[in-house]
């Protein structure tokens, strides 16, 4: 059996106190959980203070640059469908700089996971607004304070009908392992917004702000299916933030799409073409 | 000996008269009949109206090149008489006067009433390109059951009944041409006996056919012309070969796809131009860092910016060079013609695999549309390499994916295959693939990494020389300009000048001994480029020290021909 | 007094029939009606078939690259304010290649008017797939039909809950062209999603089809102030296509915001900087 | 003749650790003492751990450059002694023994217990720095009282307390450094007594006053270090000046926001590093066909991809040099120090005004982060020249954003401000601004804009030349390793070596035939280049066929140390 420690990489270098440790123990957590081995499993990250996961994870991973983690997990994902593929990004990373694949990687529906570590801010480049902070947050560039409207990722994902859209907190790593394992369990793209404190740069939402906020979602109460529904559920930011799956609907992975995975993983196919099938393409140009 | 048979054909009109069809059907028909067809293609960035033409050169000799005179004119619209009237030797015009109307009288012009024909034989004016098609068979005395041969096969798929209406219009317009042109066979294209296993291809199919015959397993690219070919004829085939073709959302996804794609295992290419390669440079680079493979086609067109959108230029051979922050190796083909692209291309995929690095494939719009004669693609000659460690060796390994060794090149396994473990970073990194910025560490990984390119470089295969080994007149090319640069020495030799052309393909690295010593050899020396500003002869200097004496550029937008290389040789007085 | 006239551009170089006609009329028709004058104006394209607008109209232009429509509209109505800025691009420009400026210029929130002539397919490079295609159209490349879920632009502005999310139809220039004049007048950005038959490439959303189809939003059954209630609005989308003003809202601008444009358009201001301000950041060097 | 007096203090410790305050008030304090200062910052891309270090260097003679003795080093932390005890020249350690725990019992080593000082001054750990840096200061023997004006001035803004606080935290740190270090004042630090008027700012800080004297009005950028230094020094000043500084969601926005303002008619910039510029490499080609003007601030790191986040190298040159498909012209400027970057930044405005095309600033992150003493800049030397049309000539034209004129300038006038109509097209385009796909236009395009770079060429500052004008050994610079190379010259020189420095800031395009006249007096050049495969070295090859005869790449990450370039310079067997 896997347990945490075997997916246990490199010193980490994150602050003392950063919600990027709950973080870090949920990914793996999750993993075990599914029974996953270090080396089925492929991490895909951009550049930033979640872009250093990589190196303190053990397990296969491509450390990619800022804003490219959905494209490459895409095309890895692919390549060898065998694979189970995490993409972990910033809210900088994952909704500024990587936007577009964003909101095509949601169409495009790669049975990937995506995970953005969400701290409403820029902490590897130290301390400017991202697109999800908070109006009025003043910075040393926002020196006016935050104007741009904020990105709600979970709105935007559901607009796109996303197929598992999702929001956890690094503060509740039991319930946040249980969301990623979820995620990693839908088949298509998944999306796992996480609240990650950054105590160093993020003055307003902090652990005790997020903590004062966050509920979570009663299967009672609350039903993923309704897409409107989620929408508006999804609005919901301030006094109360909720935790949990928004929405969830199933349907076919871009995998599921390509005919040319039907008979396995690209990767394990022979590498050489079949000479009479292009003897025949020869011969169309004859 | 034979005669020589030299013929140009030019198809003018606007964008959705079916001058594409019209050129196609009539390059087959040619071809078929074991004659060398080149053709070019000329359009504008429209899907309608505009002026297009085709220019389809027949001989019965090997051909590479289109020339500037036009023995046959077939006009669809009233520019093509504006443009091109000028350009007729000794030839005919094609023209319905009833529907372009023509003040000039010249006797070249001969009226075929192609939409009536169509009309009354297929039923519709749709069959009117058809009716030109048999007429300039008709006017060749070419034999008709070619063309219906080959009219059968383009239009089997849309029924019988299409097939046939083609061929009714066809026959009629080649009889009608045959009855009414006064004086039979103003231009005689008799097909050549023995049969020939020549293939007719663009370079862009080349390019695509070459990709699938080196293994390639995904394609991610965003369209943009003059690159858009290659996916579209790799998608068409996609299927029968077990490919993934998948469009993306912008440039920067098309490439970090495959970059993805092929670092979980797979041979992986994008496709694009310029513009479109602009974003893609920060993901080169990552490739570069990674060590990657990945073969990038970068399909030239005149820039800046947007610049002509479907025209031609081999202006961005400094940019594929130096594109990217930092230092890493990579290579550069720009293939010659359509059958060199084949090679090339999978060349390209081997040395990727290899080095583990990106590989261009730099052509440009002129080869990617033009349509060439070639032997018979050889699958023979395509090997194979992928360069992967084997799971018996990975057993019990202690893998690190960039292990120090001599040749800088680190054993490649693949992410899930083997039970080991996969790390790539991009950023500096020590054996094992985490970030380490420590002096030593860099220095070793850059060195490693450089050196793959001095490896590299002693595998580069050295430019052709045409012509004399020793000559006192040398011009130099490189990529697409190769076809009209050997028919200027055909033309320059048969004029008595002595003259050779050392014609590169594999660009960079250049093997710099070995090519010092084919140049110490020249003397006076024409770099000729489509470009502003001399790319290669700058490369060569830098790279080399060697400084060409003389140069002709061409930045119009349009190819050469080998005619304007020897009006401007001879206007330099080094001829 | 202006007249259509008046914005008179060069010769087109679209198809016959294609449905840019009708687009160009209502641009022009909607400036006529606000009384603007040509040089008030500055229209700024992306490449495609849209991006040829700029040579067909008489005004200040600025075509850009393929997808870069926003920010430089943004840039230049940064610089002065006094411009009517429109930006125009298709469906692939501004939601597929542009589309992370199309996030983050909504967020944004300057006042120009992004019009997008959505013919759901990309024309100029011959019939590919758009964000926009619906499920299942097959083209050269898409040679098993798109499978993608389709982009569905207006969901997508009122997640971000752009200002003003407005959708016409080119087959109906009276109804377009007060659409657009409507988006100009919002103060803040504005989203005017065009259907713009293609009739060479897409053959399936024809003029016919759209016709069929599309219905106007009317006063008395719909209110557009409800993000909800236009979100659900906005999934409509087969038998009934609804044309209007789906949702808007009102807030400042980016300009607004900007406190340096207090005293004028930037580009109307003295060119040299205050020298005692100057010498007073040197001497916090000393 | 005074005695020169030349000191090394590092501080060393934990990223957190509060080392750049440290390092800022020290610089701060001997500056206003009247002495020359420069600094450099050693940090990795962490917000908290890891060892980081600040180096000041004090001279009572203007220095440029950093040394690689250490006087005095100020160990925050283990790591601090492991790496740079070795560094320590006749010189003192202060360390808290009490937190660093050191095993080593060598003489240099002075505790001063720092925290427990601090707890007890102070009353909190947090003014242990502040202890430190009094504690330098006594062992110095250097007046508190201009350390306690400084540290008033650095925490006004927190209040009175923290002030009293820090001053007496400073004095119980020197006082305990007077009092206990066995043999006071082992190093001497005098002030020098007549006040100057000398800056002490960092290269990004120089660009950014420099961008705002020249009347910067917007400026769009994504944060990158070494880059956002800049964007942070502008957004601070921006209120007072009126300039408005967006903060883009990736880079290709932030470059097209400011090609649309400058177009639309204000002076804008952006910043970046090379990984985001990759990201602006078509619309780099955007503002050169348009021919708008914009200032890029390119600031090095090393690459590829994303490399070394936080260290130098002068990697992106060619890159700069070759970005974007298609060809057309580009200016590059590579500031020297952080008053060359003042200066030269406000004639990038210019030039890119001037000639209404993109204009690089090649910094790195050696410039961008050190700490420079220059003279008071001279605001009367900033000249803003905007080269734009005046309404009153526009009335009535008939206004052609690219009209053709001998110069290949076009008058330029602006969108909505005159009546006029301003068309602009990334297309190529006729005068008017409108498509224009003819053989003609085009060339006479491509001739208009290139042609600016010949007359542009012509206005280029030549390279200075330091030390004789004739020396059988000449090094040869670009850029940030001015200062290095210039104190290598001054050493050898010293040696008795016959040496001279050609150090170049004005890049490209270069000068040809005057530079040619400077270099062809040069004997045994040796090119030294912070980079692996000598990219200026190339250029010169490229530009004007000279080969430089030797050359020193370093390309670790870290910058060029006079001592350095000597070492390197015998082994080479050149001195
Ligand atoms: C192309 C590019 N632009 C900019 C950067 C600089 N950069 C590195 S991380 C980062 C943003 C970090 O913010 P976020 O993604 O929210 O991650 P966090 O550090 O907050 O986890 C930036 C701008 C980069 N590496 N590459
Ligand atoms: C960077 C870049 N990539 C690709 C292209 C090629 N290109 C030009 S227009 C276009 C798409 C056209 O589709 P759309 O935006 O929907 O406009 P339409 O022609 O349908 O109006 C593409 C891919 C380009 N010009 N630049
Ligand atoms: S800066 Fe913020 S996000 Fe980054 S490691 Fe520190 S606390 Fe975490
Ligand atoms: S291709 Fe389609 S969108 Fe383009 S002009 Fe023709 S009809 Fe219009
Ligand atoms: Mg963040
Ligand atoms: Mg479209």
């Amino acid at each position: 059996m896997v347990s945490v420690d075997d997916f246990r990489g490199g010193e980490t270098a994150w602050c003392p106190g950063c919600g990027n440790f709950g973080v870090l123990m949920a990914v793996k957590t999750a993993l075990v959980k599914l029974g996953k081995m270090p080396h089925e499993v492929l991490l895909v990250s951009g550049i930033g203070q979640s872009g250093k996961l990589p190196h303190y994870m053990k397990c296969n991973t491509f450390n990619s640059l800022h804003g490219r983690t959905i494209p490459p997990a895409t095309g890895a994902k692919a390549a060898n469908h065998g694979l189970t593929v995490l993409a972990v990004g910033g809210d900088g990373d994952t909704y500024g700089e990587g936007g577009n694949h964003f909101i095509h990687g949601i169409r495009r529906n790669p049975d990937i996971t995506m995970i953005v570590h969400n701290n409403q801010i820029y902490g590897l480049t130290k301390g400017q607004a991202s697109p999800t902070s908070d109006l009025g947050m003043k910075t040393k560039v926002q020196s006016h304070g935050v104007f741009e409207t904020p990105l709600n990722p979970l709105a935007l994902a559901i607009s796109l009908d996303c197929g598992f859209v999702s929001r956890g907190f690094s503060g509740d790593i039991n319930h946040l392992s249980s969301l990623i394992a979820k995620a990693i369990k839908h088949k298509g793209f998944s999306l796992v917004d996480m609240l990650q404190p950054c105590v160093i740069f993020n003055r307003l939402n902090t652990f005790k702000w997020y903590k004062e906020r966050v509920y979570k979602l009663s299967d009672s109460d609350y039903s993923p299916d309704d897409r409107t529904a989620a929408f508006e559920k999804s609005l919901e930011w301030g006094d109360k933030i909720p935790l949990g799956v928004f929405y969830e609907r199933s349907g076919p992975s871009f995998e599921d799409n390509l005919p040319a995975l039907a008979d396995g993983a690209l990767a394990k196919q022979i590498n050489h073409p079949d000479a009479g099938t292009l003897n025949k393409l020869i011969e169309m140009f004859m | 000996m034979i005669d020589t048979v030299d013929v140009g054909i030019k198809i003018g009109g606007a964008a959705g008269q079916g001058i594409q069809t019209i050129g196609a059907v009539l390059s087959k028909t040619f071809q078929r009949g074991g004659l060398y067809v080149f053709g070019v293609q000329h359009y504008y960035s429209r899907v309608r109206g505009g002026h297009n033409f085709f220019y389809a050169r027949i001989s019965n000799k090997p051909i590479y090149a289109m020339r500037e005179r036009v023995n046959l004119l077939i006009a669809l619209d009233h520019a093509s008489i504006d443009e091109h009237l000028g350009e007729l030797e000794r030839g005919v015009v094609v023209v319905d006067r009833d529907s372009v109307k023509v003040d000039s009288e010249s006797e070249s012009l001969f009226h075929v009433p192609l939409k009536s024909i169509a009309d009354d034989v297929g039923g519709s004016q749709l069959y009117a390109n058809t009716v030109a098609t048999g007429a300039v068979l008709g006017l060749l005395c070419y034999p008709f059951d070619i063309l219906s041969d080959v009219l059968s096969q383009t239009f089997k798929k849309k029924g019988d009944a299409v097939v046939e209406k083609n061929i009714a219009s066809a026959r009629a317009g080649y009889d009608y041409a045959q009855k009414n042109f006064p004086g039979r066979c103003p231009i005689m294209l008799e097909p050549v006996e023995k049969p020939n296993s020549r293939m007719l291809i663009t370079g862009n199919e080349a390019v695509g056919l070459g990709a699938l015959a080196a293994g390639l397993k995904f394609l991610s690219a965003y369209p943009m012309t003059p690159s858009t070919g290659v996916m579209n004829y790799v998608a068409s085939k996609a299927d029968s070969l077990g490919v993934v073709v998948e469009q993306a959302e912008d440039e920067i996804s098309a490439i970090t796809m495959a970059v993805g794609a092929s670092f979980a295992g797979v041979r992986s290419m994008t496709t694009t131009s310029g513009g479109g390669f602009s974003l893609m440079v920060e993901a080169l680079g990552l490739a570069g860092m990674t060590e990657t493979p990945i073969v990038i086609f970068l399909c030239q067109r005149p820039g800046p910016a947007t610049g002509l959108p479907t025209m031609t230029e081999q202006g961005d051979l400094e940019f594929a060079l130096h594109a990217a922050q930092g230092e890493f190796p990579r290579c550069v083909l720009a293939p010659k013609t359509a059958d060199d692209a084949f090679y090339i291309t999978s060349k390209a995929f081997n040395i990727a695999d290899k080095y583990q690095i990106p590989v261009f494939i730099l052509s440009d719009q002129y080869l990617a549309d033009s349509v060439f004669t070639c032997e018979r693609f050889d699958l023979d000659q395509i090997k194979i390499e992928r360069y992967l460690m084997k799971d018996a060796e990975l057993e019990g390994a202690d893998y690190m994916r960039y292990k120090f060794t001599k040749s800088g090149i680190s054993p490649r396994a693949l992410p899930g295959t083997a039970g080991v473990l996969v790390v790539a970073d991009s950023d500096e990194h020590d054996e094992a693939g985490h970030i380490n910025e420590s002096v030593e560490n860099r220095v070793a990984m850059s060195d490693k990494r450089m050196g793959k390119l001095s490896l590299l470089r002693k595998e580069m295969s050295l430019p052709a020389v045409y012509g004399p080994a020793h000559a006192p007149l040398t011009l130099i090319g490189w990529g697409s300009t190769y076809g009209p640069l050997k028919e200027a020495v055909d033309i320059l030799k048969a004029e008595g000048v002595d003259v050779n052309l050392i014609s590169f393909n594999e660009i960079y690295p250049l093997p710099i001994k070995k090519i010092n010593k084919i140049l110490e050899r020249a003397e006076k020396t024409v770099s000729i480029e489509n470009n502003a500003t001399g790319q290669f002869a700058r490369v060569l200097k830098a790279e080399l020290g060697f400084t060409v004496s003389h140069s002709i550029l061409k930045y119009d937008g349009r190819p050469f021909t080998p005619e304007y290389i020897v009006r401007e040789l001879s206007k330099m007085v080094v001829v």
